[in-house]
C-alpha cells in the first residue's frame, strides 16, 4: 500500500493546476442546460481541447495525453477544486466514447473521437422513451432496413435527453428486429440531429433550465456507417460500457470532495446563526466523501491491476448520487429561510447555487438506473440474492 | 374527550376544498410564476366570499370571529392546491395581530377591507426575514427589536428576492421611521410577536400537511398507470415501502398539527411548544412526502411541463419559512429540558 | 374538539393512581420471562384481579370495570407511569378475550374469561411454526377428527411460543382439512398444555431470558369445546380481531411516553458528559412519543365513533415498534460505553434496563407481522397499489 | 498510489483466517460465554504460534516487528470468528505503548513473554473506563490524568462489570499508588495516552468490520433458503434492499479502516482523524448490518440457540469502546473545524 502520489504524477497536477488558475473563467458561467450559458460552455470546451485537457486519459491522436487513470483522478479534482464548467461535452466523453474505443471500427474512431474531443459534435444520449426508463428493454423506436439506399429509416421517439436542444448529434438503441423481445433485436446508432425527418423539442427541467429535450424520429435515414457494432447487437454494446471505469459508475470524487469543502465553508460563515447539531451534518459530509474518495483509490487499484468492480459499481453510483443529495441538504438547512432564494436576489447566500445544486443532485438518484435498481443489482449479482 | 373536528368544521372544509378546486387548479398556480403581481386570479375574492380570508375577523368588523381551530383545516386545503396567495399571511398572522394591538380607527379602517377581500396585509418578523407578496399589500405590518408597527404600502420601498417558487414572491422591506404606525413594543411587543409567529408556523404547518397529501395522492396515481418491466411501477415493493414511509410521516405530523391549532384557539400554556412540534412534524413529513414523491415518478417528475414540481418547490420553500424542523425542534428542547439541557435553541426572533 | 378530561375520567384516574402508589411494589419484579419473575408476576396478577385493575375495560361480571376505552387508555397510562409490571397475562388479555368476545360460547365465555382475568390460566399463543412466520398460511400443525371420543386430535409444533414454558394453555390454529390449500381448512383450538401428547421445551431468548418455547403434539386430544369458532374457520376467527382495538395494534401510549420521560430523565443526568447533537435525538424521541399519544387519541375517538381503523392499524404498529427501537438506541447512545453492562453491574446504570430494553425493543417490529409486512398492507389496503 | 495489500497481507490473512475457522467455531464462542475465565482454549496459543499476538513485538523481543498495516487485517479475521481474547489490548496496544515508554528492563521482562504467548497485558484509560480481561491479565498498563503506568495483576483488585456479551469480561480496576510502575507522565504522557487510544480504536474498527461480514453473510445465506408465502424471503424487494444498504456501509467503511491503518503505520499527521473516521464509519456500519440482520432473520434471530446474537451483542459493545460513532465525529470536527467550529467535542481522555 502506497497513498503518495509519484513525481510526475505531482508534476502532472501542478502543470494542470496552473493552467486552470490562468484559464478558469473569473465569473462562473451561466448554466450549460441553457441555450446561451450551453454556447458559452462549447467555447471553454475548445479552449480545453487545444491546451489538450479535454480528453487527457485518451490517445494523443484523439487529442488526449494518454493519461494514466490515476492523472485523470488528479486532473478532475483539480478541475473541481478550480470551480472549472461543467462539461457538457461530457455524455460523449464519458458515455459514448469508451463505447468507440471498444466496439468502434477504425474509420468511426478517426471520425468520431477527435471531432467529440473538439468539441465539434455534441452528444447527447438517446435511452429513454416514454415506455423506457427504468426499463430499457421496453424500448420502441425503430429502424428499418432500406436495402436500395444502404441504410435504415428511424421512427419513434426519445425523451429525458440531457441538452439534446443544444446538441449536434446523438447515440441511442432502436429496435431493428421487431419480431425479436425485450433485449433482443436492438441496434446502437449513431445519429446527426440535422438529419431529415428528425426533430429536437426542449423540454423544461425542475431547475428551470430548458436541459431536457424530446427527439422524434419520422422516417429518418441513416447510413450503414452510423451503425456502432453489429446489428441486432445494440443491448451487448450499450451495457458493455455502461460501467465503464471511465463511465458514470465511477464518478470523479473531485467533484464531491469540493462540494464538501464549499460545505465546510459555508458553516463557517453562518456557525453562529445555526443550530450546534448541524456541525454533525456537516462533518459526516464532509467524511462521507472523503469515503467516497478512499474507495475510488481501491477502486482504481483494482481496476489498474485487472480486477474490474463489475456489479460492485453500484454501490459507487447509490453511495455518490444519495451523498450528493445529503451535502445539498446540509447546506440547505444551513441556509434556513435563506435556502429558497435562486440566482438574481440580492440576499442569497453564494448566489442561490446549493438551491440549484440541490436540484442538479435530486437527478442523481434516478438516471442512469435508478437506486432502487441499483439495490436490486447489488442483492442478486453481488449478494447473489434469488431474482424472484 | 374528543380528538376530531365538528361536522360544521368538515363541512366548510368540503366546500372551501370544492372552490379551490374549481377556482385554483394547477394551471392558476403556473399563471403566478409568470404574472405580473404572482397571484392568481379571482380566488381571492371567492376566498373572501366565503368567508374565509376574513374568517379570523372580529364579527363587528364583519368577518365570522372563528379560531385558529377554525382555520387550520381551511389552510390545509389552500396547501393542496399549492394557493398563491398570502393568506397565511393576512389571515392567520396580520388579523389576529391587528385586532390585538391595533387602535379602534385602524383596526375600523383595516379589519372590515380585510374581511371583505379588498386588503392585503403583508408580514415581515425577524424570525421571517422575507416579506412575501409585498408587492400587493395595502398595508404591511413589521417588526424591528419588538418594536410593531404598520406601514402604508405606499411607503415601503420594496426589493424583490426571487424565490426557487415562481409563485412566491419574496422581497426585502426599507421605508424611513417617520411613516411608521407604532403599534406595540417593549416586553408586550415581544409576546405579540412571539404569538403572530406561532400563527404563522402553525398556518404554514397547516399548509405543508395539504401540500403532502396531494403529492402522495398523485405518486399514488402515477405509479398504479406507469408500467415498467411490464407492471405497473406501483407493484414493487420498494416502491411500496417508499410510498407506506410517506404517508406514515404524514398521518403522524396531522394529529400533531391539530392539536396545535387546538391549543392556539384556548390558549393553552403549552401553545408555543406545541406550535412548534407542529411545524417540525410538517416541515420533515412534507419534505420526505416530497423526496419519495420525485423518487417514485423518476425523470418525469424532473420536468417544468409536469406539475409535481409546483407543489415540491413550495414546499421546499414552506419547510424552512417560520422556522425550520431544526428551529423549531430546539425550541421543543428549551421547553421540555430548559436552558440548560437545551444549546443552541433561541427565540422565534432570533434569526433564522 | 375537546381534548379535556371529564369529571368522572379524573376520578378514575385518581383513584387508579392512588391504588398503584400504594401496591406497586418498590424493588422492580424479576422479569417475568424467567420461571422465577414469572411466578412473582403472576402473584402481581392476582392482585391486580383481586383490586378489579386485572381487565378494566370487561363486563364486571368478568371480573373487570366495563371501562371505556378512554379510561382504558388512562388506566395504561397511569400503570407505565407508575413502572407497575409488565402483564405476563397480555397474551390472553389483549390476543385472545377480544376473540372469545366475539366468536366464544356462553359456556366458553363463562368459563375462560374469568379464569383468564383471575390468572389462573396463563394462555400463550401458537400461531408461528418453523415455516410459518410472516407467512402463517404455511401452518402445518394438523387436528384429525375423532368422531369416536368426540374432539380432535391435535399433531404438529409450535414455536418462539412467549412465556410458554410456563403458561398453562395454548390458543392456536391447526389444520383440520388436508386438502385445503393455505388459508382455508384452518381451525382455532383452546389447548390445556397439560393435555396428555403436548411437550413444551423452553427456549433462550436475545436478553438471556427463557422466554421463548417450542410445543410439540403428538396425537393430543382435545373435547369439541376447545374448538373456538367454526371447524375449518379458523383464519377468519383469528384475523377478526388482530387489529382488535385493545389488541397489539393500538399500544398503549402510556408505555412509549413513559418511557420517553425515562430517556429525558437519563439525558439531564448524562448531559453534561455527552455530545450535545444527542440532545436531538432525545427531544424528537419524546416527540415522537407524543405524537403517538395524539395519534392514539384520534384514533380511539374514531373508533368510539364506530369508524375502525381497519389496514390503517399498520401505521400504529410500524410507528410504535420503530419509535421503540430508537428511544432506547438513543439511550444507549447517551450511555456510551456504559450501555453494554447489564443487570448486576455496579457500574451499570438504571441497572442496565436499557440494553435490556433495547433487546425487547428489537422485537416490535418483527412480531405481531414484520414491518416489512405492515408496509404492504398499507401500501395495498391503504394507498390501493397493485398487490402484484 | 496504490491502495491495496500485499501479496504477502493477503496469505497471513488466510493463514489466520484458516486457522480461527479451525480454533474458534461458534462453539468455542458460546463456550466463553460460560467458561470460568470468559476465554476459549488453545485460540491465543495458536495465535502466538503463527506470530499473530507478537506481530507488533520487536524482532529483538522475539516477535515480528510488523506496523498497524500487517494487523489491521488480521484483527478483521478476529472480528469474523467474534474471538473471545482480549488481542486488540495486547497485541495492538499495550505492546506498541510499553516499547515506547517502558524501561529496558521492563521490556526485557514482558515483551517476549507476550510474543510467546504466555503473557496477557490489560490496559485502562480514561477512555475505556472498562479493564477488558482483567482476570486473566498477567499486568495491567492504566492511565489516570495522563500518568501512565504498569500495575502487576497480582496487586489488582478487580470487579466484574457484567457485560451483554458473556465473552467480553469488563472489569472497574482499583489498586494502591505505591503499586504503581511508572512508565510516562505529564504531556509527553498524554500523547502516549493519545497513540495507544488510537490504536485501540482503529484495532476495534478492524475487528467491527469482521463481525459485521459475518453477519452479513450468514443473513444472506439464511434468508436465500428460508421460504415463506412460497418464495425465498430473500427475493422480497424489501429485503434485498435492506442487505444491500448493509454492503453499501459496510463496504464504505473498509477503506477508511484501511486507510487509518495506513496513516499510524505512516505516522501521518492526520492519523487521529483518520482512525477517528475509521472506528465512526466501522462502528455505524456494523451496527446498522447487525439491525439488518437480526430484522431479515426475524424471530429466529432473537433466540440465544441461534449463534446471530454472538455477533450481535459483540456488535453493539465494541462501536461503543473506545469511544462510539458519535465522540469521533466529534473530534473530527474539532480537527477539521477547529475548535471554534466543533462544540462538544472532547479529547480522547474525556470521558464517554
Amino acid at each position: 500500500m502506497d497513498l503518495s502520489w509519484s513525481e510526475r504524477e505531482q508534476r502532472f497536477r501542478d502543470e494542470c493546476r496552473s493552467w486552470l488558475e490562468a484559464n478558469v473563467p473569473a465569473e462562473p458561467l451561466p448554466s450549460g442546460d441553457t441555450r446561451e450559458g450551453f454556447a458559452l460552455h462549447v467555447e471553454w470546451e475548445r479552449k480545453l481541447f487545444e491546451a489538450r485537457w479535454a480528453v487527457v486519459s485518451w490517445p494523443p491522436e484523439y487529442g488526449g495525453r494518454g493519461a494514466s487513470l490515476w492523472e485523470w483522478l488528479i486532473f478532475e479534482e483539480e478541475y473541481y477544486r478550480a470551480g472549472a464548467p461543467q462539461r457538457v461535452t461530457q455524455n460523449g466523453i464519458f458515455l459514448l466514447a469508451p463505447t468507440l474505443f471498444e466496439f468502434g471500427t477504425q474509420e468511426q474512431k478517426d471520425h468520431y473521437l477527435p471531432r467529440m474531443a473538439a468539441a465539434e459534435d455534441l452528444w447527447c444520449q438517446g435511452w429513454s422513451e416514454p415506455n423506457a426508463g427504468s426499463d430499457l428493454a421496453g424500448i420502441r423506436s425503430r429502424a428499418v432496413r432500406d436495402e436500395a439506399a444502404g441504410g435504415w429509416r428511424l421512427t419513434g421517439q426519445k425523451t429525458w435527453t440531457t441538452r439534446g436542444a443544444f446538441c449536434t448529434h446523438l447515440f441511442g438503441l432502436f429496435r431493428t428486429d421487431p419480431q425479436a423481445e425485450r433485449h433482443h433485436g436492438l441496434t446502437y446508432f449513431l445519429v446527426p440531429l440535422d438529419t431529415e425527418g428528425v426533430t429536437v423539442r426542449g423540454v423544461g427541467r425542475l431547475d428551470g433550465d430548458e436541459g431536457f429535450a424530446e427527439v422524434f424520429f419520422e422516417d429518418a435515414f441513416v447510413p450503414d456507417d452510423c451503425v456502432l457494432g453489429g446489428v441486432n447487437e445494440g443491448w451487448k454494446v450499450a451495457m458493455a460500457t455502461t460501467s465503464s471505469e471511465r463511465g458514470l459508475t465511477l464518478r470523479s470524487p473531485g467533484r464531491f470532495t469540493a462540494t464538501a469543502e464549499r460545505l465546510i465553508d459555508l458553516y463557517r460563515r453562518m456557525a453562529d446563526r445555526v443550530d450546534p447539531r448541524l456541525r454533525d451534518e456537516v462533518i459526516q459530509g464532509w467524511m462521507d466523501a472523503e469515503a467516497y474518495r478512499l474507495y475510488t483509490l481501491a477502486d482504481v487499484t483494482n481496476i489498474v491491476e485487472g480486477r474490474p468492480p463489475g456489479a460492485r459499481s453500484s454501490l459507487n453510483k447509490i453511495w455518490w448520487s444519495e451523498m450528493d443529495v445529503r451535502l445539498h441538504e446540509t447546506a440547505l438547512a444551513l441556509l434556513g429561510a435563506h435556502g429558497e432564494l435562486v440566482a438574481g436576489a440580492s440576499e442569497a447566500v453564494d448566489d442561490g447555487t446549493w438551491m440549484k445544486g440541490y436540484q442538479f443532485a435530486l437527478a442523481g438518484p434516478i438516471y442512469a438506473g435508478t437506486n432502487e435498481i441499483q439495490r436490486n443489482v447489488i442483492a442478486e449479482r453481488v449478494l447473489g440474492l434469488p431474482r424472484k | 374527550m374528543r380528538f376530531a373536528f365538528t361536522d360544521e368544521q368538515l363541512l366548510f372544509r368540503d366546500a372551501v376544498r370544492d372552490l379551490l378546486d374549481k377556482e385554483c387548479p394547477p394551471e392558476a398556480v403556473r399563471y403566478a410564476w409568470v404574472s405580473e403581481d404572482g397571484r392568481a386570479d379571482h380566488v381571492w375574492e371567492a376566498l373572501a366570499e366565503m368567508g374565509v380570508i376574513g374568517l379570523t375577523v372580529p364579527e363587528a368588523f364583519g368577518g365570522l370571529g372563528l379560531s385558529e381551530l377554525d382555520l387550520v383545516l381551511l389552510l390545509e386545503e389552500t396547501g393542496r392546491v399549492a394557493l398563491p396567495e398570502p393568506i397565511v399571511e393576512t389571515t392567520a398572522v396580520a388579523v389576529p395581530l391587528l385586532d390585538a394591538v391595533a387602535s379602534d380607527e385602524l383596526k375600523a379602517e383595516w379589519l372590515p377591507k380585510i374581511a371583505a377581500g379588498d386588503a392585503i396585509v403583508a408580514v415581515g418578523f425577524v424570525g421571517t426575514p422575507f416579506v412575501l407578496h409585498a408587492n400587493v399589500a395595502d398595508l404591511l405590518v413589521l417588526e424591528r427589536e419588538d418594536r410593531l408597527f404598520a406601514l402604508p404600502a405606499a411607503r415601503a420601498r420594496i426589493e424583490r428576492q426571487p424565490s426557487v417558487d415562481g409563485a412566491r414572491r419574496l422581497y426585502t422591506v426599507d421605508w424611513n421611521r417617520n411613516d411608521e404606525i407604532p403599534l406595540v413594543s417593549g416586553e408586550e411587543g415581544w409576546h405579540q410577536v412571539n404569538a403572530a409567529f406561532d400563527r404563522g408556523a402553525l398556518g404554514t404547518a397547516a399548509q405543508l400537511l395539504g401540500l403532502a397529501d396531494h403529492l402522495l395522492a398523485v405518486t399514488v396515481e402515477y405509479v398504479k398507470q406507469r408500467e415498467q418491466f411490464g407492471v405497473p411501477v406501483g407493484s414493487f415493493q420498494a416502491v411500496k415501502h417508499h410510498l407506506a414511509d410517506a404517508l406514515l410521516r404524514l398521518e403522524f405530523a396531522r394529529p400533531v398539527v391539530y392539536h396545535a391549532a387546538y391549543s392556539m384557539a384556548h390558549e393553552l400554556d403549552t401553545r408555543s411548544r406545541d406550535v412548534s412540534m407542529a411545524k417540525c412534524f410538517a416541515s420533515e413529513a412534507a419534505a420526505l412526502v416530497a423526496r419519495k414523491a420525485l423518487q417514485c415518478h423518476g425523470a418525469i417528475g424532473y420536468t417544468v411541463e409536469y406539475d409535481l414540481h409546483l407543489w415540491m418547490k413550495r414546499v421546499w420553500a414552506l419547510a424552512a419559512s417560520w422556522g425550520d424542523a431544526a428551529y423549531h425542534r430546539s425550541r421543543v428542547a428549551l421547553d421540555v429540558l430548559g436552558p440548560a439541557g437545551a444549546s443552541g435553541a433561541g427565540s422565534p426572533t432570533s434569526s433564522r
